[in-house]
């Protein structure tokens, strides 16, 4: 069990933080900006390409992958962007880009005396990320076979053995729920996660679910939990 | 509150790092210098709440286009003269969920942290930390009342969490006291919390 | 979800501690002692009177509901006996033996110039604590009714709802195991857990559990896993 | 490895705060100011891995004690002559686990820390620490290599959950060179580690 697929419901966490902020840091804005141009430069796109030095594929479910694969108490240690941070930066040097002595060494420089920032770069990398972001990576592919379930019909939420990545939120594993609606057509996955099922374009539900069910005698009244999810994630119902 | 200890340099030795990958990557030709403002910029003007603001102040003052945004939410957004032409990173697929006397709805995503960038632009800090993706799934009253916003027991809350490739934004109920205002004094007022589903739009002020 | 529960399987933690020492600061064979002592004078055992002032229930149970209900990532942080010191300074506290100002006050004379510590007190309290260590306190009753399931039986492993304890380990909640030997008699509990479903005396066995069935293609080979489990968290096998 | 910065000084404060609340305590008159010395003296003297090493020897030299020791574990403990009697708090009821050529046994308690006093004595640090509770439960041979064991990819490994009112312990295999030795010899040779089922007993240094 991976802690992190399964904070939906978890006890005993602390009061809501209320801050409304994105960036608590001003040095975040700088590692989301990384984050998205590395989306955004990703060579399994198709967009245009650049004279980026960008090569290697980097999605969210890359970024995911490092989160949930971090030990659970570093998890909720390190703040979002902190995790970003470490993630992102051990991708570069895991893939060749920089090393982690360079790394090291220049921001030893910003600590002591905070060199210049380089200039330049070709104007076709920014246009790339701005086309990204407007445009962005629609995963929605025509339906080649029918869906296998219809609204109204009773679903059991898979338990996929997960590797390093999953959709599936813990909480909903092995529950009952009914389809509350099928989307159009059919929606890819950003990478293929194994043996734990999505990736390939397949139907995708909204899927009711009674938290009474979920979380018995532990939840509140009047109160409907509805959760997307891909169709390899749902098995027709079982008596329980 | 303070749970962890942290090193006392700990945003210095962060900010340090952030600017070093940063210098790094401009140097090996990654991204350019510009790469990450220009970014900022798109979410500072192009991709933000100010997009939901507007499809919310229509919807309150267009019946038929709030009920398009229920049924077929690209459709409406679509009609929308946003850059994005309705699409966008984050918000290829997105559904609107609309509140009613009877119905509160909240966002989460207890994965991760989902959001309809396009409209909403980037979630706030709290929808990111683990308390709220944890608790909202199960205890949405309690978490909304540390909001500040207490729902009447009768009132069902609906609470829709973003697993898949669909975004979802709330489409809160319009405040009292805004008879004749124009979209633009309407959409003035919409919040992004009010989006999230974790406050109510407040009349204006007097 | 109760994270304390389910940490059977948890994954991406740290390499094992090989620190072999019981007591790691020697402060915390101080508290080991208090709590050990709470337990021996506990009322409910059947042991005689003594003239401690100690006069409310103090049980495993006791210690295991304020770990089970902390933060779970407080419950990582601190020390085994670190949780321990927090747990029973707030039962005295909240039993009003003390007050939370007497013990600051005393803290802080420990931290400025150490007071002596206190002489005296009741021979037959002590005599009591160690006859409760060297005799026990037998969970054993006899059994009224003959036990529900028998060797070789496949039986599910219950998911009832914890309040605020449980002697159900999470990575077995729901999963299919076989009765490898049922134990003598019949076993009570420390307290009653509500819901949950223990306190009287009901029979207990040994389930012998797949691995591989607790975590598929996630587990090594030529293992086998065997639980303790008392009957009323278990139920006739179901087909899944 | 260091995960989490603390206080520095947090163990002079936890052993001030430990302090101050034995000494109210002895005020108090809940516990007098001999208690936690005495207690300390019985884990130290009569109720300890002490025991549960003659309890192996025994089983070494004596087939028939072995064979009751597995099958019914606390009437060959009663033919010990422990303080306890062969039962006493937290081994009122204890089961031993024999190990074979084909069989090694793990203890673990992934709910706590459950371990029988009245032949352990108290538990060492790893024991009690997450990490070896939740890896030992799916991880048994990753595990054992950290501790330096490597288990024949043959031999089965069968882990026990003390998860009820049942203690276990583990009785390891007999060392080679050990011919002729007597029961208070082989005693000397047992480790707490190897009745937990995290080492082998060593033959002895020549």
């Amino acid at each position: 069990m991976k802690l992190q697929h399964y904070l939906g419901g978890l006890e005993g966490l602390d009061p809501i933080s209320l801050e409304t902020r994105v960036f608590v840091e001003a040095w975040e804005e700088r590692i989301f900006g990384i984050h998205t141009a590395m989306m955004a430069l990703s060579p399994q796109l198709n967009l245009a390409a650049t004279p980026s030095t960008f090569g290697t594929v980097w999605t969210w479910a890359d970024l995911r992958k490092g989160a949930e694969s971090m030990n659970p108490f570093d998890y909720f240690k390190f703040r979002y962007y902190e995790k970003w941070l470490g993630g992102i930066s051990a991708y570069f040097v895991a893939n060749g880009y920089i090393t982690q002595e360079e790394l090291d060494a220049r921001t030893k420089d910003f600590l002591t005396s905070p060199p210049a920032m380089p200039k330049g770069g070709d104007a076709a990398v920014d246009a790339r990320v701005r086309t990204y972001l407007l445009v962005g990576d629609d995963p929605k592919r025509d339906r080649s076979t029918p869906p296998r379930f219809a609204s109204g019909d009773v679903v059991r939420v898979a338990n996929p053995n997960s590797v390093d990545h999953t959709r599936v939120p813990g909480h909903l594993r092995n529950k009952h729920g009914v389809i509350d609606s099928i989307y159009p057509d059919a929606y890819t996955y950003l990478c293929d996660t194994g043996p734990d099922g999505i990736g390939e374009a397949m139907p995708v539900y909204c899927v009711r679910f009674d938290p009474e069910a979920l979380w018995p005698g532990n939840t509140e009244k009047h109160f409907t939990f509805y959760a997307d999810i891909f169709e390899a994630y749902l098995e027709p119902a079982t008596a329980s | 509150m303070q749970r962890f200890e942290y090193p006392t340099d700990r945003e210095t030795a962060n900010a340090a790092r952030a600017r070093a990958l940063e210098s790094l990557l401009i140097e090996k030709g990654v991204i350019t210098s510009e790469t990450v403002d220009k970014i900022m910029s798109i979410f500072a003007t192009e991709m933000g709440p100010f997009n939901g603001a507007k499809l919310v102040a229509r919807a309150w003052v267009d019946p038929a286009f709030k009920m398009l945004l229920a049924e077929n939410t690209m459709a409406a957004v679509e009609k929308m003269n946003f850059v994005t032409k309705g699409a966008g990173a984050e918000g290829e697929h997105m559904r609107a969920a609309i509140n009613t006397p009877e119905v509160h709805n909240l966002i989460i995503c207890t994965l991760c942290s989902c959001y309809p960038w396009p409209v909403l632009g980037l979630p706030p800090y709290w929808y990111k930390d683990p308390s709220f993706r944890a608790r909202a799934a199960r205890e949405p009253r309690k978490v909304l009342s540390e909001f500040g916003l207490d729902i009447d027991p009768g009132k069902e809350i609906k609470t829709w969490d973003s697993s898949a490739q669909i975004r979802w934004f709330v489409v809160p109920e319009r405040p009292a006291g805004t008879d004749g205002f124009t979209e633009e004094q309407l959409a003035a007022l919409v919040t992004p919390e009010s989006m999230m589903g974790v406050s109510m739009v407040k009349p204006p002020a007097r």
